[in-house]
Order: C-alpha cells, then sequence, then structure tokens
C-alpha cells in the first residue's frame, strides 16, 4: 500500500509504535474520503500536520510527487478537513494555511501559461512539491533514527556508581550569609565540649589555618572541595572551626580561593558551597596526585 | 598501592566504571601513560574478551567517548526491572530532533515551516530530556533562540559524533531562503516570491555542528 | 534457551545496567522463570567468570542486592579520573561515618550521642551508598541494629583494611574515656548501653568488627 520508504508504514516511535501505527494504517486502507467517520477519527489524530496528511494521500492514491494532480489533492484534502470539522476535531491553522494553498495552486494551474514573459515561470505546483519531498526526507530520517539501537530502549548503560555523576557547578560569589549558615551546622554538630572532660588549650593561628587550607586546596588539584570538608579538620573544637572559618575568609578576600555553589533551575543558589584555588587548573603542575584523598581521610598535624 | 594494574584492565576498569561515556580526555588524565593512539586497539581487544566470554555488554564508542552497554537482546529484561527508565520518543519528537539534528543551528520558526505544525510543546520535552538544547540566538529581527543537538543526543543514538550521522538524501537545503518561506507560509501562496532553485547552494551536508554539540547545557 | 537470553546472562545483564543493586525482588520482576535460590549460585557463576577472564570488575552484594564494583586496585586509577568524587561526601556523612568505622559496631542512638544530631537521613544515605551496612543487633531492649563498615568503604578511602586507618590522637584520647562515656550515653540514650559492643556483636559476615576498635587505644 505504501511505496517504500514512505510515511504510513512502520512506525518507528517506540512510544507512539506499534498500536497507532495499526491504528493508522487500518482506515487509511479502507476508506476513501468520507468513508466512516469514527474510522477516520482515529485515523485523524496521528496525522502530523497538512504536509503529512498530503503525502499520505499522495501516497494513497500512488501518486507522483513531482506531478501531482492538485485537483484531484485538493478535493480529497478539503474532504478530509470537512470529516475533522463534523467531527468537531480542533483543525490546526496550518490545516486551512495549507488549504488556501491548495485552492491558489489549483487556480494557478487553471490560468495560461505566460510562456514569453518568462521561461522561467515555476510550475505553480514546484514549491509544494518541494516542501513535501522535504518533509518526506526528514520523516525518513526520523524513521532511520528511530531504528538506531537507541540507549535506555535498546541498549543500557551500566550504572556503576550513582555518587559518581559530577555535578554542574557555576563559579558564584556565595553569600555571607551561605557561608555563616554552613558555619553555624557546623558549630551546631561539634560536640559540646564540656563532653570532653578535658581542656585543651589550642595554639592555633589564623596563619596555620590559612596554610591548611591551601594545603587541602592544593592537594585537590583545582578541584572543588566542599566547605564543610575544610572545616571538618580534627579535633573539631569551636575554636578550630571559627578560625578556619575566618582563615577561608581571609584568602577568599585576598583571593587566593574562589567558592562556589550549584545553581538550581531558577538561578538560586543550593546545595553544599565549594572551594577551589583562584589557581586555574590549566596552570597547576600536571602530577597525577594521589594525595587527594587526604581531604577525606585525615589531616594530623 | 602495589605494582600499577596492566593498562589494557585499568582502561576497562576505568570505562566500565563511568556512567556516561569516557573521553579521551578523561582516560589521559587517569591513565596518562596510555597514548591515545593506543585506546581503539585496546578496546576492540576488549571488545573481543568481552564477546568471547560471553558478557552481555559490550563496548560502545559514543559521543566522542567510550561506553559500556548491553547488548540488545538483554532489553526486554531490561525493560521489565526498570520500566520507568524506558526511552520514549513520540513520531513527532523523532521528526522534529531529526531536523534540528541536521539543520542546526536552527530556529522553531524554521523546523515549525518545514514540518507545517506548531513545535512548541516537542521542542520544550526535547530540551527537557536533553536532546537538544538552545546554542544562540539568529541574528534576525527578534533574536530568536537557535537550536541545536546535544552530547546527549548522540550518546541516545549511538552515535560518536555527528558526522557518523547517515548523509542526508539530496534535498533541496532550506537554509538558504529560510526567511522566505516563512513568508510563504505567512500568505500561503508559495510560488512566486520563491527565491527560486539557488536552494542547492548549501551543498546538502550538515556544517559540522560538531563543536556546537561538545557541551551539555 | 537460543531465542530468550540464557538466565545467567540476562541476569548479569540485570545487575550491570540497574540503578544501584538489584534486589532479589528486582531480579524476579524481569526474570520471573529465575528461582531466587539459583541467584547466588549464578552470581559466584559470574564472578568466577569474570576473574578468570580477567576482568577488572565483579558483582558484589551489597545492601539490597547485587552491583558490579571495579576491583579495588582499579581505585586509584578511577579517582584520578573523577577526583571530585571522594570530595563529596558531606561534613555530616563523613563525621558519621568516621564514629561508626571507629566505634563499630555501633547503634544509631550511640551515634547521636556523639554527634548531638539526628543521623537518620545521613545513616540512610551511607547505607545506600554502601558505606555502612547493618551487621546485627544488639542484644538490648528494643534489640536496636549495629551498624559496621563495607569492603566499600575500605575501597572508596583506599584502604586495604580496618587495621590501616589512621589513629587520631583525639580518638585514642576519646577511646580511654570509653567507660565514661558509655555511662554518659546510657544517660542520654536510655539503657541500651548497658552491654558493652563486643558481647552482642554479630561478628557473623562482617570484617573484623572487632580489630579495628581493639587496635586503637
Amino acid at each position: 500500500m505504501s511505496t517504500p520508504g514512505e510515511t504510513s508504514g512502520a512506525d518507528p516511535s517506540p512510544e507512539t509504535g506499534r498500536g497507532e501505527a495499526r491504528r493508522r494504517r487500518d482506515p487509511a486502507g479502507a476508506a476513501g474520503p468520507g468513508g466512516r467517520p469514527g474510522t477516520w477519527a482515529v485515523k485523524l489524530e496521528v496525522f502530523e500536520g497538512p504536509l503529512d496528511l498530503l503525502l499520505h494521500l499522495i501516497r494513497q492514491n500512488d501518486l507522483d510527487i513531482e506531478d501531482i494532480p492538485i485537483a484531484l489533492l485538493a478535493e480529497q484534502y478539503l474532504d478530509y478537513l470537512d470529516l475533522m470539522r463534523e467531527l468537531d476535531v480542533d483543525l490546526a491553522a496550518e490545516y486551512l494555511v495549507m488549504a488556501a494553498t491548495l485552492a491558489q495552486i489549483k487556480s494557478r494551474m487553471l490560468l495560461p501559461a505566460k510562456q514569453e514573459e518568462g521561461q522561467d515561470e515555476e510550475d505553480p505546483r514546484a514549491e509544494l512539491a518541494r516542501r513535501l519531498a522535504e518533509y518526506a526526507t526528514f520523516k525518513q530520517v526520523a524513521r532511520e533514527l528511530g531504528d538506531r539501537e537507541l540507549l535506555n530502549r535498546d541498549v543500557f548503560a551500566g550504572r556503576p556508581d550513582p555518587d559518581g555523576v559530577p555535578e554542574r557547578e557555576a563559579e558564584l560569589s556565595v553569600s555571607l550569609f551561605g557561608l555563616l549558615e554552613a558555619l553555624k551546622t557546623v558549630l551546631d554538630q561539634a560536640p559540646v565540649e564540656a563532653h570532653v572532660h578535658q581542656v585543651t588549650i589550642e595554639t592555633i593561628t589564623l596563619q596555620d589555618r590559612m596554610l591548611f587550607v591551601m594545603d587541602l586546596l592544593r592537594a585537590a588539584a583545582g578541584d572543588p572541595v566542599p566547605f564543610e570538608d575544610l572545616l571538618s579538620d580534627t579535633p573539631l573544637t569551636r575554636v578550630r572551626v571559627v578560625l578556619t572559618f575566618l582563615a577561608i575568609l581571609e584568602l577568599a578576600r585576598i583571593q587566593a580561593l574562589r567558592l562556589y555553589q550549584h545553581i538550581d533551575q531558577e538561578g538560586h543558589p543550593s546545595g553544599p558551597v565549594r572551594v577551589r584555588t583562584a589557581v586555574l587548573p590549566e596552570q597547576l603542575p600536571q602530577e597525577p596526585d594521589e594525595r587527594p584523598t587526604e581531604t577525606e581521610s585525615q589531616h594530623d598535624e | 598501592m602495589t605494582s600499577s594494574p596492566e593498562p589494557r584492565a585499568a582502561l576497562e576498569a576505568l570505562i566500565f566504571a563511568s556512567e556516561g561515556p569516557s573521553s579521551v580526555a578523561t582516560i589521559r588524565r587517569a591513565l596518562p601513560e596510555l597514548s591515545p593512539g593506543r585506546i581503539p586497539g585496546l578496546v576492540d581487544d576488549i571488545n573481543d574478551d568481552l564477546a568471547r566470554s560471553g558478557r552481555p555488554y559490550e563496548i560502545s564508542a559514543v559521543a566522542g567517548g567510550y561506553q559500556f552497554r548491553t547488548r540488545t537482546e538483554f532489553s526486554a529484561v531490561l525493560l521489565a526491572a526498570q520500566p520507568d527508565r524506558k526511552l520514549r520518543l513520540s513520531r513527532p519528537a523523532l521528526e522534529t530532533l531529526s531536523i534540528i539534528v541536521y539543520r542546526q543551528p536552527v530556529t522553531r520558526a524554521q523546523v515549525e515551516d518545514l514540518r507545517c505544525v506548531d513545535c512548541g510543546a516537542v521542542l520544550r520535552s526535547l530540551l527537557e530530556r536533553g536532546l537538544i538544547r538552545i546554542v544562540g540566538r539568529r541574528d534576525a529581527p527578534g533574536r530568536p533562540v537557535l537550536y541545536g543537538s546535544t552530547s546527549r543526543f548522540l550518546e541516545t543514538f549511538g552515535l560518536d559524533s555527528l558526522s557518523d550521522l547517515p548523509t542526508l538524501p539530496e534535498v533541496a537545503t532550506e537554509e538558504a531562503h529560510a526567511g522566505v518561506r516563512q513568508d510563504d507560509a505567512a500568505d500561503a501562496a508559495g510560488s512566486e516570491n520563491d527565491a527560486g532553485p539557488e536552494d542547492s547552494a548549501h551543498p546538502g551536508e550538515h556544517e559540522q555542528p560538531g563543536t556546537a554539540a561538545e557541551s551539555l547545557p
């Protein structure tokens, strides 16, 4: 019924797949225009616009796209539109535009060609034929694409570790509020000092902490380090957390590091704050380092 | 920590453990001692091995990288296990995608002109799935958005790069007079004002929009 | 057998392509003809095969099912490819994890006593990531669940065994206060802490829960 490589046959779409293809084929073969309305209703739904419908009519009547009997095609096309109106189908404007186009071509075909004025006078059907051919081409291409082995339909990639997917992050100057929020979380979670039963006087300075932060960032070789990781240096005391926090602020101020945060769809910063050295990764010595693990495991002093 | 693993096994482990395709750049970062030229050969070796030992997966070259994928005969089993994961692409979506892929960068008006239907919903859905993305704006009145394909598209369709797409059957290419054709559609005329057969200006092939598709939004 | 894929290969494909561990329930849904009792044996067969053919990955039984893992000797390579992966544990997660690792086997109440916050979500996330697991139940009122670390934890942190854990001075200090803390914990969290951890540990399949803790003081 349909020429090879054309519309109404196998449907490449996995979604509308077999079901619709079948629904579509049945009425196409059996009924002509003005045939059984109930059948058409189902059929009309699956036409992807006027070009799709025209192509279908061309196939159905076995017409040559380069030499369309425009009167016949226009008549059948209008029959369809009438039918759709009868069935209260909401007609997309494009269908009406195409109807007008067909009518215009038809009327131009009736005029005698003015050969003497321009040799390049084009067949009034040429533009339509070209559009139909182009559309048919893309239908064909779409079918070929749909016939490929598609990921998550025919083949499946392994999913080794859902945590391994790197997040997309945009640089952003994190608000101080965001930083304080994170700090508050850390302080809230730090063990209450009284719990330890002994007072440790820590002899750490802001300088120490700045060096410590830069060490960690360098160890990460340009990769972002969660802000909270920097604060989680042990022993976890409030003095230490606060000093580290101040060190990060100071380093940010002198632009030795940069703070990042994920930006969600609405454009709001969200998720963990991350820190990285201000030096671009490319400028770092290209050493295949084993050091980033230090960030996670421990930092003895 | 001990002796470093054999490069071939390390390469296999690397590709295996990555969810997306492993690019040559990633492989180089992890295995600096492995010269990029050796990678395709090693992948072939691994695939031979996998086939010989009856593994249900293999390495495919997609989207400029390498990715482990199950063989097609297991699709039914896998879909039964994870029905939500199933890729659903309607025929309109496939048609729209085809046009964008071959004509990129392309505006919505151009796509709609070609398909002769409203494509808003389909474009949105393709954007949401990451199969297309906005690649810029056309330097024209209203500065309409231009769409192009993504590396997710390549990954989904099992293509290594856009140049692996089948050549578009010879048909008049439209970029040349896209603007004019829009007018056609508007006044439903479609004959005289047409720029005529100089449409062969663009010789068939899509002009390597590879760069546009490199990075996902 | 010939037309539909062999169950063993289908099982392997299923475990390979599933997000997260494949539970027996998932496997049954996709492969109803496979009786659950056969699954462990088939997984062993597959693992034998994988080892014999030198594949750098294998199937491990993790919380809730089966999952492919690259072998530990490749973790450095994978890390080099995605250095970001290691840095993605949130601080609460990291802290909770460290408590569990150093104090295992340990109940949620004990962890929360140390961290002064509700750890439910963090514990769940650590369980999901396969870094900790349930190693038994404490022989105490309510029979609370005991957590311990996994081999995944070791792999993630590049440790060969728990005895490679760094001995943090302050941890040692706190261990010295263990008796005191135990009482504190009892006050704070109710009567469940009477028994020492060793009494109730179910060493069954766990990798030497005692060793690490004992080596610390």
